[in-house]
């Protein structure tokens, strides 16, 4: 296992508005990096892009030393030792469930009772252990897409891709699938990139948070520290709660205390820098009256 | 209460009815009256006389190892063609996939004969090579083998369009999750993209296997000289000695064919029982594999067997067309144009035949897909007995000698029919309902294949939308099938436009088809003149291709199988 | 209702013949249909089974057939004063057929060939090993009667087909074929009825035919109304043409030996006298159709 | 517009599971019910029975007097006047962002810029105006999702099905549809029900709430009261966060004080009733230490 390298990459599929542009990012070794952004932002391309599925049309990707892709070569999806969980689950509407699973491990040439054991253990940890023998058809959505997550599981990928896999669960298996991930994880040690709109689970599992918008990556950084200073309105608006506030505050500091918010508030000219500020930096200080109250601003 | 369905039916109730009545005219009747006949013929006894006839179970043991055979031989080919053409990025796809529809247009007998002057001791090509036998040395087509390699070169265009409509549908990111899982690209190809196109593979399997359990020209030609009778060839045969038993020997022929494709049928049935082959959540990315390297190998590859399949009999018939006699070799001194003014400006019957041929094709393949896309909708919703018994009786007419079921039909319609007191025999009515019971299997299959493809919540989608049956229909379901009404109407139109053997016994004065005309002029010794008919009907198919290809634009994705 | 015709002779031959007679008989509209003597007969007896036999007139391949149907009562039987102009061996005594011309079988082959036969016999040497090719009397009429002709000849006989079977010849398909294979010198010999060969060598192609020196099988192309016609005295009119000097005149100008005594043969052909031709009885034919099918069928090993 | 009625419906498969059983449910008009419930337990095929994709294999469905479906026949779906957002988006392929948008309008015959209107506004609604002559095959999984939203909002429906229709959202869009439908629902009157696997977006929208379990309904009420009182451990552990202790309480009453709380956690016998403990109801009195923490307890 290495360090997962994309050196601005770019995608652009001909719609006169590139899905991706200039993205570098570094994954470090066994790192698991978190990938926020809205709806549409890119996310999916990247992690296809990473996987092999498309090529960058610009950039180049790298594991360790190896070269993945650029625009004019690609190593083949087969050859790269990665897994993925599709936003599309992807399952394969001919075989079992067990099947499903267990196909990789097949083509790895592992069979007999070190199949079925490896199999039943990854539908036990997705709780599908009885539904083995279904076919994805007459599974509910969220079946689907443990059937999904266990296949993306049951091997020892390098490094494992993970699009919105938990988006369809209840609150209890989301949590359950965290505790899985967290697990394979140290166990496994593989690089994990993980694609999701729920930054609660990004900043539970992942040891860094990428954040990107429109195709580019605006911040990468450790979950507490992206939490704490946020580069720009659009990443502080997507991770954690809070208000964003656009004063007149000038100066490198990046933490205001409240006399100094309370002036800004009060200036007419409400042009400047945009200020996030959390709920639990509010306290309220007296019994409900808005003069005391302890505020830390963050600049964005 | 009105507007209610009964339970478990997402049909409308009418729908059912229908099929079964279209079934009825189209197959039940004219069965039954062949049957009866067939029941009278033996009403002094001798059935056992013809059951006990060797010559019988050995024209059934030859008739099903021959289908078997070339079955297989034109899945071979017709999947390498679909999966090459649709699925990879070989080069000159539009080119070679033009070009494989085209040895449909070609008669039987005309690739047979092609083929054995091909690889006799006259052959032009061995000759050039010095590797001709000597004259006299046997003829290997003469053969099970070369039977079975005829049909599997004439029916490799069936397989491939059935094929290509399924494959077309082919969920991209499956076979992404395949790559990621670890496959090579063949084992993605056996694990995932075999399994998942099975329907079209085994629906182009079953055309085939019909088409050769009811082929008549290429026993005719490759079998007889070895002494190999198939049951087609037997049934001709029993024609030509008629005696008060013929009706009964041939119901008694036609049973059996009818009972081998049955078989086939159930053994496609159970092929496919159990399978679920529905893609969820279908998004419409479909499946696109680079061959690399490997397009050096496959491209030489796909051209020779063309150059086999379409371009050695094609040259034949111009090169029959441009001598004078047969036997005269061809050269700059020998070669005329004189049988193509003969043919374009002389013989009035070249006219009536084309108009015929094509109005009668044209009205076949398309209202036969009105037909079969709502009896598709039936038989793929309903998975009861009734609808596998309906599913046979579509299928035996196309299994049977086009000979058979035109008896069949004069059998039924020679005289007015009862009550409307019209009579359809002698008029073209009468072969375009011989066609549609014939070709119905045929157009059925692809689209059957399709509908088992389908996400049904898409359909669902769109009654919640308010659309009624026929309206989701014309929206939804054939636009999403329409890769395989394409393939169906291509199919039909393409076999009934040099259709030969029901209009032999079917037409009257006017009602020439061109199969007929080619038959005829043939068998007259004007063989020259027949080639050059041939040769002009291949050209107008080319032409009426070329003319769909401009209308492409106008059609649905991948209705018309040579674009891609 | 326009007199229809049902007939194996070739499209252009078929018109020609109906062209002729509607000029004699302007008054009478001839609808025909052609095809191959099986289907023809195939068609026309799924009509009579649905009760409702289109054709009025048939002038098909063979006497062995229409004696056939004779026998099943489905001719007319109809005088003819022409009849005096011909063989008695040519027509129905009763008048329920007649004969419009000779089609005989003989030999045929390549001009490429090494040995050029003279008789029957010189298809059995072993310069024709493997190179001879016949039509099937399964699916060619006159094949069936050339075999039963030959077989009655002493010194041929079916020992004759056993020694051409063991010599490696083949029985395929009609006589069309048998054309182009030895036009394409893919076999070197063949048996075939006359004017195709003959035919054929007028436009250039590398084929001879010859009479064997045992004498020709001939099937005469009869004419024959059916018994439910309802143009009974328009079909009358139809046979007397076929029959008359004019008609046959007709036949001659298509390039067939006339049945009718005292006239030409066509180009090409040798002299009417030196041709033998073998005779054959229809109701004995008949007869023995479905055994000789069987020992032929034994011979060459198919059905 | 009338009240949905559920009555005893089940719907068995044939896996030996029923997949809804004995499920008996009365949505108000206009009401917006919630569907919860853990993956697998039947939520889609109640949605689907409702809209008549399934007929129930026992029970009936009526909306106000009218029969929608019992075991014996079935209201076709085109005229049940419903829309739906499928799990599985269920767009079609062949036609582009705003066809599928604007197909309901085009069967009911809106046409000309009536239709040109309202498919505009829909995919302005959801944010995708750029996206109309798209294919779906060319948008990102939330964007496919939004397409589903919009058709399902473009008419006037009087059933609204919604299976869990922004999980596949950024935190924003999603803010943003739930007002889209919570608007929707005002202006248009329909009945909503809300498949969802996110109680909080449950809680804000929905006028009532109904959890399920293994093919069974196991509580409907309004938010507020099945947060406070929730029916059995199984809606205690879905609804809100909270701690479920098992202890030895007595009695009807269903609020514990922090002494009562108190004595029953030092008893030694922990067999007894369920009790879920939510976390705005600990109050931390003084300094971190435990003694004087105020705690209202709700039974289950
Ligand atoms: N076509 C089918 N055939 C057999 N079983 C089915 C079929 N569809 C669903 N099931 C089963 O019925 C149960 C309920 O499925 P349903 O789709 O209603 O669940 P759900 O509540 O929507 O779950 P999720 O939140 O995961 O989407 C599941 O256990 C599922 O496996
Ligand atoms: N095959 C394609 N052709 C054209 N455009 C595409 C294609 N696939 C994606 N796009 C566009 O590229 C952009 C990025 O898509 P991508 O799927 O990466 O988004 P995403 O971040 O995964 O969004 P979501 O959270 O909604 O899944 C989107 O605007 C999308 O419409
Ligand atoms: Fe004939
Ligand atoms: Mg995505
Ligand atoms: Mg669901």
């Amino acid at each position: 296992m290495a360090k997962l390298t994309l050196n601005r990459v770019a995608k652009d599929f001909g719609t006169g508005r590139a899905a991706v542009s200039d993205f570098s990012l570094d994954v470090r070794e066994g790192g698991f990096l978190a990938l926020l952004g809205p709806s549409g932002c890119g996310k999916t391309t990247v992690l296809r892009m990473i996987a092999g599925f498309e090529t960058p049309s610009d950039g180049s990707i790298h594991l360790g030393e190896r070269l993945l892709a650029d625009a004019a070569q690609s190593l083949p999806p087969e050859k790269r030792n990665m897994a993925m969980v599709f936003q599309s689950y992807a399952l394969w509407p001919h075989m079992s469930v067990a099947g499903n699973v267990g196909y990789p491990l097949k083509v790895r040439g592992v069979s007999g009772e070190a199949y079925r054991a490896k199999v039943g253990e990854a539908l036990s940890t997705v709780r599908l252990a009885d539904y083995a023998g279904r076919r994805p058809a007459d599974l509910s959505g969220g079946q689907r897409q443990r059937v999904a997550l266990a296949r993306c599981l049951v091997t020892s990928p390098d490094v494992v891709l993970l699009d919105e896999p938990l988006a369809n669960l209840d609150r209890h298996l989301k949590h359950e699938m965290e505790e899985t991930f967290r697990e394979f994880h140290q166990r496994s040690g593989a690089t994990m990139i993980y694609v999701t709109h729920d930054q609660s689970e990004a900043m539970a599992l992942a040891t860094d948070v990428a954040v990107m918008s429109e195709g580019r990556l605006l911040q990468v950084a450790p979950p507490a520290e992206i939490y704490a200073r946020p580069e720009g309105r659009i990443v502080g608006g997507l991770i954690g709660r809070g208000a964003i506030l656009t004063l007149p505050v000038m100066g490198g500091e990046r933490q205001l205390e409240w006399d100094e918010l309370q002036d800004a508030l009060q200036a007419a000219n409400t042009d400047g820098a945009d200020i996030l500020v959390r709920p639990e930096d509010v306290i309220i200080g007296g019994e409900g009256g808005c003069r005391n109250r302890r505020i830390r601003a963050v600049r964005g | 209460m009105p507007g209610y369905v009964r339970t478990g039916n997402s049909q409308p109730p009418w729908l059912f009815p229908f099929v079964v009545i279209t079934v009825l005219i189209l197959s039940v009747l004219p069965l039954a009256r062949l049957a009866m006949v067939g029941i009278a013929a033996f009403a002094n006894g001798g059935i056992i006389d013809v059951l006990s006839a060797p010559s019988l179970w050995s024209a059934t043991y030859y008739t099903i190892v021959t289908s078997v055979v070339g079955t297989m031989i034109s899945l071979v080919i017709g999947c390498l063609f679909a999966f090459l053409l649709t699925l990879t990025d070989i080069r000159g796809k539009g080119l070679l996939s033009f070009f494989f529809v085209l040895p449909m247009m070609i008669p039987p007998q005309v690739t047979a004969l092609a083929w054995v002057q091909m690889s006799g001791p006259s052959s032009p090509l061995l000759k050039a090579l010095a590797i001709a036998p000597p004259l006299g040395s046997p003829q290997p087509l003469y053969s099970v083998g070369g039977i079975a390699l005829l049909y599997g070169v004439q029916h490799a265009p069936l397989v491939y369009l059935a094929l290509r409509a399924g494959l077309m549908t082919l969920p991209r990111d499956g076979v992404e999750a395949a790559r990621l899982s670890g496959a090579s690209s063949f084992r993605v190809f056996s694990d995932i993209i075999l399994p998942l196109s099975l329907p079209g593979i085994i629906a182009g399997a079953a055309i085939s296997f019909v088409s050769c359990t009811g082929n008549f020209g290429i026993p005719a030609i490759l079998g007889i000289p070895a002494s190999i009778f198939t049951l087609p060839t037997l049934v001709f045969t029993k024609f030509s000695a008629f005696t008060s038993r013929t009706f009964g020997d041939v119901a008694v022929l036609s049973a059996i064919i009818a009972m081998i494709s049955v078989a086939g049928l159930m053994i496609q049935d159970r092929a496919l029982r159990g399978r679920d082959y529905r893609v969820i959540g279908l998004s419409g990315a479909s499946a696109a594999v680079e061959l690399g390297a490997w397009r050096f190998l496959f491209t030489p590859i796909l051209w020779a067997i063309l150059s086999f399949m379409l371009a050695a009999p094609f040259f034949a018939l111009v090169a029959g067309a441009l001598v004078p006699a047969y036997g005269v070799p061809l050269t700059f001194k020998t070669m005329s144009l004189h049988a193509f003014e003969e043919i374009l400006f002389r013989q009035a019957v070249t006219r009536t035949a084309f108009v015929n041929s094509i109005s009668l094709a044209g009205a076949t393949a398309v209202c036969l897909l009105v037909v079969t896309v709502l009896a598709a909708y039936m038989l793929t919703r309903r998975k009861d007995a009734a609808s596998r018994i309906i599913a046979s009786l579509i299928e035996i007419p196309y299994s049977l000698p086009g000979i058979v079921m035109a008896v069949a039909f004069i059998l039924l319609f020679a005289a007015p029919i009862p009550f409307l007191h019209i009579s359809l025999y002698g008029t073209i009515w009468i072969i375009l309902i011989a066609y549609f019971s014939w070709f119905f299997a045929v157009s059925l299959k692809p689209v059957v294949s399709a509908f088992h493809q389908l996400d049904p919540a898409l359909e669902e989608a769109a009654r919640l939308s308010g659309a009624g049956f026929f309206r989701r229909l014309s929206d939804i379901i054939v636009p999403l099938i329409a890769p395989a009404a394409g393939a169906s109407v291509i199919l039909v139109f393409l076999i009934a436009c040099n259709e030969l053997t029901i209009s032999a016994l079917l037409w009257s004065a006017g009602t020439q088809t061109l199969g007929v005309a080619i038959y005829n002029l043939d068998d007259s010794g004007s063989s020259d003149l027949a080639s050059a008919l041939s040769v002009l009907v291949v050209l107008m198919v080319v032409i009426m291709m070329l003319l769909l290809e401009l209308l492409a634009k106008h059609l649905p994705k991948g209705v018309v199988p040579w674009r891609n | 209702a326009n007199l229809v015709l049902y007939t194996s002779q070739p499209n252009e031959d078929a018109q020609a013949t109906v062209d002729g007679f509607m000029a004699v008989n302007p008054d009478i509209k001839v609808d025909w249909v052609r095809d191959g003597t099986p289907k023809i007969i195939a068609k026309l007896q799924a009509e009579i089974q649905a009760g409702n036999p289109v054709a009025d007139l048939l002038l098909i391949a063979d006497m062995v057939t229409l004696e056939r149907l004779k026998q099943e009562g489905k001719l007319l039987a109809y005088k003819s004063p022409e009849a005096a102009q011909y063989d008695a061996t040519l027509y129905d005594a009763d008048g329920y057929y007649y004969s419009t011309k000779l089609i005989t079988t003989g030999i045929m082959y390549n001009t490429s060939a090494g040995m050029k036969p003279a008789s029957w016999k010189d298809l059995t040497r072993p310069e024709a090993k493997g190179l001879v090719t016949m039509p099937s009397p399964l699916a060619s009429g006159a094949a069936l009667i050339d075999a039963q002709t030959l077989a009655a000849v002493p010194g041929l006989g079916w020992d004759f087909y056993k020694s051409l079977a063991e010599n490696g010849a083949i029985a395929a398909g009609g006589n069309g074929a048998v054309l182009k294979s030895v036009a394409s010198g893919e076999r070197a010999y063949g048996m075939v009825v006359d004017y195709l060969p003959i035919r054929e060598k007028a436009k250039g192609a590398p084929v001879e035919f010859v009479f064997p020196s045992e004498g020709v099988s001939a099937v005469t192309e009869p004419v024959g109304i059916l018994a439910s016609t309802r143009n009974a005295e328009a079909a009358k009119k139809f046979v007397d043409y076929v029959l008359s000097e004019r008609g046959q005149e007709g036949f001659l100008k298509l390039g067939y030996i006339p049945a009718r005594n005292g006239m030409k043969v066509p180009d090409g052909f040798p002299a009417r006298e030196t041709i033998r031709v073998l005779p054959v009885n229809a109701a004995e034919a008949l007869k023995n159709t479905d055994q000789d099918l069987k020992t032929f069928s034994g011979i060459y090993g198919s059905n």
